[in-house]
Order: C-alpha cells, then sequence, then structure tokens
C-alpha cells in the first residue's frame, strides 16, 4: 500500500511540474498586468506543436526541438501583447481578460487548422517504464521532474540575481511604486511575456511528452494552473510553484487513493473537479494564496 | 452653545464604546469612545492617521470592529452590516464621492429609498401600476432634492460627468432621499470651492434645524467645523482626545500639540 | 462562387438557422441581466445551458434504460424544469461564490461548468454519458421539416420577445437601477441601504434560469444533446462574444449580437462547404478564430458594442 | 539659486482642484518645509509635482527645465526623486535589493553609493538581505529614503516621512534629514509634525486650502503665532 501511495505522489509530482512551469507564467502576469491570463493554456498548446512541428521539418530529436518550440511561443505571446493586450492595458482589466479567452480561442484553432484535430505523439513506441523499490516511472518522466527542477533553478537566478529578473518581482509587487521609482514598466512587461511564455511552451512539450499532442491539451489543465496560482498567491513565482506541488498531488492522490484503500469505484475522471474545489477553497478561506500575495 | 445645552438632556443617539481596529498589526482606532447627542451636529476632527475614517467605517457598517460596541438609540448594532444600519436611520457620505457614474443625476438619487416595491422583480413584472406610481413618487422627490441643492439643471447627465464639488452634493443629496436619523458625512468639503462651500454650510444646517437630522461630520476645515457644529470631539492615534465646543478643544493644549506635532515636548 | 454566396445569404434566412439564432439570443439575454446589468463575470454559461438542456430532456423523454428517466412529461413542464433546475443550481452556486471579485468569479464558475460537464459525462446512470441522450420530442413533430423548424422559429421568436420584454421592464424598475447601482459603485450601493448580496444572488439566479430556459429550448430544437454540446466553445464564449459585439447592458444587443454572430457563424458554413471535405475541421476551426477576432475587434474599436446601454432609465417621463 | 520654481498649481483628484495656486520655490542646497492644516493639499502638491496629479493649471522649472506634466519616472532621470508617504518599498524585495531598484535608471556602477547610503542608515547594512516587508515602519522609511538617495538627486521630495513614527525615530529622521541634505541634496518635504520640521528647514511655507497662507524662515515661522492658530482655525 505505502508503494502505491509513493507511486500516487510521484504522478503527483509529474503533473505538479507541468502546472508549475506554467504557473510561474500565469502568477507573474497576474502581478504585474493584473488579468487572469486565459490564453496561457493554449500558449502551452502552442509551443508542444511547435516543437512538433520542428521535428518533423527537420528530423531533430525532441530536445533539439525544445529551444525552438520555446522561442517560437515567446514571439507568439509578444505579437499578442503587441496586438491586443496592450492597447487594452488602459481600460478595465476584465477587459483583458475578456480579451485572453479570444486569444485562446484563437489560438487553440490556429493549432486546429494547421495541425489537424488528431492525437498525435512525438515518438512513436512504448518504452517500458523503470522500476526502483517496486515504483514505476518512465524515462520521459524523470527527464520532465529533471527538467523542471532546472528550469526552475533558471528562472530563480533570473529572478534574484539579475537586473531584470528583481524588477520583474518589484512590480509583481507595487506597479506603481515601480513607475515612480524609474523602472521600465514596458521593459519589464515584455520579459513576462518571454518568461511566461517560454516556460508555458516547456511545460506544454513536458505534458504532450508525458500524455499525448491533442489541440485541447493546454486548455484542459488551466484550471489546475489557475488553482496553483491563486494558492501560492497572485504575483507570487515562488508561491505559485509551491501551489502547483498542493494541486498535482492533491489531484492524483484524491483520484486513486480510493483505489488504494479498495474501493470499487474511482475519481479519476473527476480530478480537475478536486483541484478546482481546492481551488474555490481558497478563494474563500484565504483569497490572498498560502503565503500571502496581493488578495 | 444653546444647541449643546439643549441636546444635553436626551439620551445620545449614537454611544461608541472602547471600540478597536487593527490593520495588520497597527492600531488604526485603539479604544475610542464617544457620544452624539439626538439633534446635534458632531464634529470629528484630528490629524491624519488620527483614525476618524476607520471609526467612521465601523459605525457605518463598512468595517467590523475588533472589539467595542457601537449603540444606536441604545440598540447593539455592532458589526451590522451597512444596509442593516441604513435601515434604523443611519446614512453615511463618502470622503471621495462614490458616485453611480454609469447612471443619471436623478436615478443616482432615485436608487435610494428603501423598501421600493419595484425592488422586488416578481412585483416588477406582476404589479407594474404600482410600481410606476410609486416611482413617480420618488422621482418627485428626486426632483425636489435635485432643485434644492441647484443640481436641476444637470437632471440627466451621468453623474460621472458631474465636477467633484457637484459630486460632494449629490453625496448629500442621496442623505436626504430618505428619513434618516443620524447622517455621517466624511469630508463634505474636500475640493469644494468656497461659493460651493457656503451652500454646502446652508443645506448641512438646513437639514439639521428644519429636518431634524442628527449630523456627524468629519472635516478638515475647520471653519465650517466652527460654524457648524454643537460639539467637537477629537481624535488623535486611535482615541478620543478631547470633546467639547471648537473653543475649548482649540484652547487645549494636547489637542494644539496633536496637531503641531513635538507633543512630547509640549509642556515645555 | 457568386452563387455559392447567394445560397449562403439565403441559409440565412432558413429558420432552421433563425431558431438557433434565437436559441443563443434567449441565452444572451440571460447572460445580460448577469454581465450588462450586474457586472457578474459569469462565464460558466455552458453549465446552466447543459442543466437546463438535461432536465428538459429527462423530464420530456419516453421512459429508457439509458439515463435516468425518461418521464414522458410534456414539453412545457420540460422547460419549467429546465428554468427550475438551473436556478436552483445557480442559487447553490451563488450562494458560495457571490462575494467573490470578477475575476476570481470567472475562474470559479468556468470550473464548476467544467464539473458540470464532467458529470455529464462520467455519470451514466444520470445522462447515458457521452452517448448523450436522444429521441427528445419536438413540440412540432408532425411537421414536415420545413414547416417544423419555422414553427419552432416561431415559438422561439416569442420566447425572446416575450423574455425581453420582461427583461426590460425588471431593468427599468427599482430592481434593475439597484443592480446597476452596485455595479458601478459597490459601497455606495452599501450606502444607500442595498442588500447588495441579495440582489447579486437574484440577479445571478434569474440570469442563470433564463439560460437553463435556453438549454431546454436547445435539447427540443436538436433532439439530441451530448456533453460535446457544452464545452466552452459554444456553451459559454460564443454567448459572451454574441452580447459584447451587441452591447451589454442593452437586451436588443443581445438579440442583436446573437443573430449578428451566429449569421457570421453558418455564412461561413456556406463558404467552407465548397472545400474538399477532408478539410473540414481545419475549416470549421478557422470560422471559431473569426470569432475570436471578431470579438477583439470589438474590444479595440467599440467597447460598448452595436448597441450600447441606453440611459434614459428613469431619466425621462414616459 | 533656484532649483525648483512651481508657479500658481491649481488641479487636484476628479474634477475637484484641492490645490488653488501653490506657489513653492525650492532652493539648491534647500530644506524646505511645507506644513499647514489637514486637507490643506500639501501631499497634493508633491504629487502634482512629479505628476501624479493632473494640473489644470501652473507650471513648474525644475534646473533649467520646464518639467510641467513630466511623470515620475522622468523626472526620477532629471535627479528629481519622489518618495510616496505609504506603499514606498517593495515588500517581498530585500533592502540591497531595494536600493538597485532605485538605481535601475543608472548604467554606471553604483556600488559607491550603496555604500554611503549604508554608512547614513548603518541598520540598512545590517539588514541588506530581509524582506523589507518584515521591517518597522521607521526602518521602512529609511529603505524609501535610502532607495530615492540611489539616483543621486539634486531634489528629494518627501512626503511626511516621520507619519506614524516613534518619538525616537521621528528625531532621527529628521537629523538624517539633516544630514543628506549637508551631502548636497536638496529636500522638499511635507510634514505633519510642525514643529519638529521646522526647527531644521531653511524655509517653510503654510498651505491652507491648496494656497500659500505664510512663507517665511522655519524657526520664524515656528514662533509665529499665527501659524499655530491656522492649524485649528478660527
Amino acid at each position: 500500500m505505502l508503494t502505491d501511495i509513493l507511486q500516487l505522489l510521484i504522478y503527483g509530482i509529474l503533473l505538479g511540474s507541468v502546472i508549475a512551469l506554467s504557473a510561474v507564467g500565469v502568477s507573474l502576469i497576474f502581478g504585474i498586468l493584473r488579468f487572469a491570463h486565459f490564453a496561457h493554456g493554449d500558449l502551452m498548446t502552442a509551443g508542444a506543436y511547435f516543437a512538433l512541428f520542428f521535428m518533423t521539418a527537420t528530423g531533430a530529436s525532441i530536445w533539439l526541438a525544445f529551444p525552438f518550440a520555446v522561442l517560437a511561443a515567446i514571439l507568439v505571446a509578444l505579437a499578442f501583447d503587441r496586438v491586443v493586450y496592450r492597447r487594452l492595458r488602459r481600460t478595465r482589466p476584465v477587459i483583458l481578460l475578456i480579451a485572453s479567452i479570444g486569444v485562446a480561442f484563437i489560438l487553440r484553432n490556429a493549432v486546429l487548422v494547421i495541425w489537424g484535430p488528431d492525437i498525435t505523439v512525438y515518438e512513436s513506441g512504448i518504452k517500458p517504464p523503470m522500476r526502483f523499490l517496486g515504483l514505476r516511472i518512465k524515462e520521459d518522466q524523470l527527464i520532465i521532474i529533471i527538467g523542471t527542477v532546472l528550469l526552475v533553478i533558471l528562472l530563480s537566478l533570473f529572478l534574484q540575481r539579475t537586473r531584470m529578473g528583481k524588477a520583474m518581482r518589484a512590480m509583481a509587487d507595487d506597479p506603481d511604486l515601480a513607475r515612480i521609482t524609474g523602472i521600465d514598466t514596458d521593459r519589464v512587461i515584455l520579459w513576462t511575456w518571454v518568461i511566461g511564455a517560454g516556460l508555458a511552451a516547456a511545460g506544454g512539450v513536458f505534458l504532450a511528452l508525458d500524455t499525448r499532442l491533442q489541440p485541447t491539451l493546454g486548455w484542459d489543465i488551466l484550471l489546475a494552473i489557475f488553482a496553483a496560482t491563486i494558492l501560492g498567491g497572485i504575483g507570487k513565482p515562488y508561491g505559485a510553484i509551491a501551489g502547483a506541488m498542493v494541486v498535482g498531488i492533491s489531484a492524483e492522490l484524491g483520484a486513486g487513493l480510493p483505489g488504494v484503500f479498495g474501493a470499487d469505484w474511482s475519481l479519476t475522471s473527476y480530478k480537475p473537479a478536486i483541484t478546482f474545489l481546492l481551488m474555490v477553497a481558497m478563494l474563500l478561506w484565504r483569497p490572498q494564496g498560502l503565503v500571502g500575495g496581493r488578495a | 452653545m444653546p444647541a449643546t445645552v439643549a441636546a444635553a438632556g436626551r439620551a445620545p443617539l449614537l454611544a461608541v464604546h472602547s471600540l478597536v481596529k487593527s490593520f495588520g498589526g497597527i492600531r488604526a482606532v485603539d479604544g475610542a469612545s464617544l457620544e452624539i447627542p439626538a439633534g446635534s451636529i458632531t464634529g470629528l476632527i484630528g490629524p491624519n492617521g488620527a483614525g476618524k475614517s476607520t471609526l467612521f467605517g465601523m459605525v457605518a457598517g463598512f468595517l467590523k470592529p475588533d472589539s467595542g460596541t457601537v449603540l444606536l438609540d441604545g440598540a447593539d448594532v455592532t458589526g451590522l452590516p451597512p444596509h442593516r444600519l441604513f435601515a434604523r436611520g443611519l446614512v453615511r457620505t463618502f470622503q471621495i464621492p462614490a458616485t453611480f457614474d454609469r447612471m443619471t443625476v436623478r436615478d443616482n438619487l432615485m436608487v435610494v429609498p428603501a423598501g421600493q416595491s419595484g425592488e422586488s422583480v416578481w412585483r416588477a413584472w406582476v404589479q407594474w401600476g404600482r410600481v410606476q406610481t410609486e416611482d413617480a413618487a420618488i422621482r418627485a422627490r428626486a426632483d425636489e432634492v435635485l432643485a434644492f441643492l441647484s443640481l436641476d439643471h444637470v437632471c440627466e447627465e451621468y453623474a460621472g460627468n458631474l465636477s467633484g464639488g457637484q459630486k460632494k452634493l449629490l453625496e448629500l443629496g442621496r442623505t436626504m432621499m430618505t428619513e434618516p436619523r443620524l447622517v455621517l458625512l466624511d469630508e463634505p468639503g474636500a475640493g469644494v470651492n468656497p461659493t460651493l462651500m457656503a451652500k454646502l454650510r446652508e443645506h448641512i444646517r438646513t437639514l439639521n434645524r428644519e429636518r431634524g437630522y442628527t449630523i456627524c461630520i468629519v472635516e478638515h476645515d475647520m471653519d465650517l467645523i466652527a460654524s457648524l457644529c454643537d460639539q467637537v470631539i477629537v481624535m488623535a492615534e486611535g482615541k478620543v482626545l478631547a470633546r467639547g465646543s471648537m473653543d475649548e478643544v482649540r484652547a487645549n493644549a494636547e489637542v494644539r500639540a496633536a496637531y503641531l506635532g513635538g507633543v512630547r515636548d509640549s509642556s515645555t | 462562387m457568386m452563387e455559392h454566396v447567394g445560397a449562403s445569404l439565403i441559409y440565412l434566412l432558413d429558420p432552421f438557422v433563425l431558431a438557433f439564432a434565437g436559441i443563443y439570443a434567449v441565452m444572451a439575454l440571460g447572460l445580460n441581466v448577469q454581465w450588462g446589468y450586474t457586472g457578474q463575470f459569469n462565464i460558466g454559461v455552458a453549465g446552466f445551458f447543459a442543466a437546463g438542456a438535461y432536465t428538459s430532456a429527462i423530464l420530456t423523454t419516453a421512459p429508457t434504460d439509458n439515463h435516468l428517466g425518461g418521464f414522458a412529461l410534456p414539453i412545457v413542464i420540460g422547460l419549467a424544469g429546465a428554468v427550475v433546475v438551473s436556478g436552483l443550481l445557480a442559487l447553490l452556486i451563488g450562494l458560495i461564490t457571490i462575494r467573490l471579485r470578477e475575476d476570481y468569479l470567472a475562474i470559479a464558475t468556468i470550473g464548476l461548468a467544467e464539473i458540470i460537464r464532467l458529470t455529464l459525462k462520467n455519470e451514466d446512470w444520470l445522462s447515458n454519458g457521452t452517448r448523450g441522450v436522444f429521441a427528445i420530442p419536438h413540440p412540432f413533430q408532425g411537421m414536415p421539416a420545413d414547416e417544423r423548424n419555422l414553427a419552432y422559429f416561431v415559438l422561439v421568436a416569442v420566447v425572446v420577445v416575450g423574455l425581453y420584454l420582461l427583461l426590460e421592464r425588471a431593468r427599468r424598475a427599482p430592481w434593475g437601477r439597484a443592480l446597476r447601482a452596485l455595479r458601478e459603485r459597490e459601497s455606495a450601493a452599501l450606502a444607500a441601504g442595498k442588500n447588495v448580496d441579495r440582489f447579486r444572488l437574484e440577479a445571478f439566479v434569474l440570469g442563470s434560469a433564463v439560460m437553463g430556459l435556453g438549454g431546454g429550448l436547445y435539447a427540443h430544437f436538436a433532439g439530441f444533446i451530448s456533453p460535446e454540446v457544452f464545452e466552452p466553445m459554444f456553451g459559454t464564449f460564443i454567448i459572451w462574444v454574441m452580447l459584447i459585439v451587441g452591447g451589454a447592458g442593452n437586451g436588443k444587443g443581445a438579440i442583436l449580437g446573437a443573430f449578428v454572430i451566429w449569421w457570421l457563424y453558418t455564412f461561413t458554413t456556406g463558404l467552407i462547404s465548397l472545400a474538399p471535405v477532408k478539410y473540414a475541421t481545419q475549416l470549421g476551426a478557422l470560422r471559431v478564430m473569426l470569432v475570436g477576432a471578431v470579438l477583439i475587434a470589438i474590444l479595440l474599436w467599440r467597447p460598448d458594442g452595436l448597441l450600447p446601454e441606453s440611459r434614459d432609465v428613469g431619466g425621462k417621463r414616459k | 539659486m533656484t532649483l525648483l520654481a512651481a508657479e500658481k498649481l491649481r488641479g487636484g483628484y476628479g474634477g475637484a482642484d484641492i490645490l488653488n495656486g501653490t506657489t513653492l520655490r525650492v532652493g539648491a542646497s534647500e530644506i524646505v518645509v511645507i506644513v499647514g492644516p489637514n486637507g490643506a493639499g500639501k501631499s497634493t502638491a508633491l504629487k502634482a509635482l512629479v505628476g501624479l496629479v493632473s494640473l489644470r493649471e501652473g507650471r513648474i522649472i525644475f534646473g533649467d527645465e520646464e518639467v510641467t506634466g513630466l511623470r515620475a519616472d522622468q523626472l526620477a532621470a532629471r535627479k528629481l526623486c519622489y518618495v510616496p508617504q505609504e506603499k514606498n518599498v517593495f515588500a517581498s524585495l530585500t533592502v540591497q535589493e531595494n536600493l538597485e531598484m532605485g538605481a535601475f535608471l543608472r548604467r554606471d556602477d553604483f556600488s559607491a553609493r550603496m555604500e554611503q547610503i549604508f554608512d547614513l542608515f548603518p541598520v540598512l547594512k545590517e539588514r541588506r538581505r530581509q524582506a523589507a516587508g518584515t521591517m518597522s515602519g521607521g526602518q521602512r522609511q529609511m529603505v524609501a529614503i535610502g532607495r530615492a538617495l540611489m539616483l543621486e538627486p539634486r531634489l528629494l521630495l518627501l512626503d511626511e516621512p516621520t507619519a506614524g513614527l516613534s518619538p525616537k525615530f521621528t528625531e532621527m529622521i529628521f537629523t538624517k534629514i539633516v544630514e543628506i541634505n549637508t551631502m548636497g541634496v536638496a529636500v522638499l518635504m511635507v510634514e505633519q509634525n510642525a514643529r519638529d520640521a521646522l526647527a531644521i528647514a531653511h524655509r517653510g511655507y503654510v498651505l491652507v486650502m491648496g494656497q500659500n497662507r505664510f512663507e517665511d524662515t522655519g524657526p520664524a515661522l515656528a514662533a509665529n503665532p499665527e501659524v499655530a492658530h491656522m492649524f485649528l482655525g478660527g
């Protein structure tokens, strides 16, 4: 039984990793631009498909395609910022939110138009999972977890050590004070999209690697991303990572534990509902997040 | 000060006992107690950060006190939501005018009266005639108030398009759409030009004398306070520092020190 | 090419198309009560849409082992049930979420809509899962297809007009005035003695009940429903686009928006029928992109919509 | 030499004028204090100087350039730095990071300047790695002032730097302001704590209802009974 629970924990960390990469971006965008970015899931999807495009076009491996996907997703995000979001920045944040839903549908359907509705994978063939003390983990899954850790370290170095990273944290803290202080807020916003979209693309590729590519890949996980963001406190990138782990692990445990304890029913199909209820509870109980952020 | 003498015999309309409210470890209101006699105009003054607005917010039900009690006409109303206090005759205005910007000036006033049967969507459907008759009466009343405040020429303008001073008058007008017993005015004079100020002063006096409103004013304009108020309550650092006529509090050394700074060497 | 465009244009006046546009107009009118009147950001429209559709379907279909019921009740009862169930659902959800600020309410409502969809997808006993509910009775069952569609369009049109009048009256009444007040500034509405929570809840429940009615109308017209119908695109998003394009706060705008967007959407169907079948899905996606682009264009250049909210309420003698 | 000249400022929030012809001048090495009763428009005047309140009339000259209508960040680039009364630190950033953000506009090496500020406020050096949001009010004020000093401003605008501070901290902030002034920075500050502030000021203004009422040397204003009278009216 302990093994089963540990196994669920591994799956939870895996899911949490993918969520974390996107939740950081959503949290920074929420903190700096002050709106819930509903197109973030579809940015993940776009990233995942950009990698597929590069692989089929050049025959390269997924790891060569990875930076290409990240770059392409960043360019897409910057283009939408320039054409749509930037012009709406002076209106109420809720208008930006509505616009981002429009962007989400445009992105998702652009993926459909270009790549079609079929479910695909990066590399076909079944690889047997590695076994360790009775626990199963696939090579790809291990890579996802390690990749996430590396990216989080890079992110952390960026946020803690670079001038722009610190400015980003400052602006997420207090946009008005950032402006008064002379921080170049336009450049911070640009970098917010670079970081947010880049990590979203990474999360999308990882998610597609763990499951399969399909046009609703990112949209399906969007609620979990929001849940993680809110759990971690708006504008708190590290909070978002912690929130993502909580969401990922509780979703997997919630879905799997009844089976472990011998129940003949399962909540697997209700995984999104579990994360969602967690989030609503959080919104009602502590809207400023577990570790405290902007309410 | 005949009004003070007259009011002194009656039970207070509002009594606040040891009210406390903290925000993130800072005690904005720190055990304030005060009484407002029925029929009076009371001025609430004090330096910035004295806790006046927080106290106001608690009395009007917008903030929940950490401890202490608020008695309105002898009944404990601590922590009641604003609409329940409104039903008991307590109305407030805002320092920065809170108007319904994308509604006409007249609609801004017509919202106010309580117990409109048309506030039930069901009655609006099945008793449209009655709702309309009632609404005509409310409209007439709104127009009266607008005429009183000389806002009748802008009655169909969006409230958002009014000048700051006009918005202040509209705030005052809102209190006139009901039969309040206690009106809390939060800096009615801020940003109002001298001409309008004279008018405002007259309006407030009329509401007190002729309509019998008990009024409590938070205000920085000492001339306004001095000319209107029967009693003045001075707050500093979350507590009530002094109470009396304007001349009395002016003469009070502690009050002077609180306003001018250097509290600790004020004895020298 | 030209005759295809012509055929597409004629197709727009097909009662089949018009009836769907009318059903969407019902939904948009419901959303208008929430967003237009009250400023509530409900992007879980699909949940109430689905609740209404399934309720009416289960109440009116013949008894079956496929799903709960059917109870073979008259369609009128089915529609009434749709209104009641979606209204009750809204009451339950509203009691929990009514105080959330707009962006959080958005996230919460879209989540609830997804949970409703998951439930319908997974609980076979209730909804027959992904296979859906079929053989939902049509009120004009005996007629030939053309007449049947026309008759249904007339029915829907009557409902739309009736709803418009009712909701417009509610808007002009002190009830609507109070909603606008709390939309404009909650603190001042509180100071004016309004029980803000009560008004919010009423608007949320009324709007959602109207959406439920729209769902019921959809079920009896389409004859078949499955969880797929209530995915966010057609369950929620397109209705938002309709309301924003038409003009939030204005009932006529909501109706106009529903017809404009649905026409735009079906007009492009006509054009797409020119293309080879194997690209059908892709071209369908292209149409959704177009809808998204229209939304953004409106937000950028005409943020109050085609018919902005009127301000004459209470201001002018009538 | 006049460093800042603001002539006949008129403006306010949402249509209501708070400033009704306010005029302010600051010399190149002066400490100037604005005092006056609550609601006189003192803080609004500072905000108007840095473009946070829109002006209907009036003009502002800084150095030999007209800066009317420029944004706070543009003024910071011209070495006119503003410290708001509240929300004046980045709460989740460390003390040192706050100072670094103050130097965001600088492309040169600012480590010497940071050392200077640490010398001025030794407690900031001790706590350089502490998040600013976890510090006491007085320490936050030092962080805020330190951050503004990072740009080596010619003029520092302080909005009620001692508001809510204990007497000990109040005294210490005033001492530091004098020290900052001797470093060659002109200071224009709004203060509630009129007596103490006027005691360190070269000159002071008394503002009432958005208009200049008195203007004199600091000590003279502090001793003026009419000024004391202003605060309580009558």
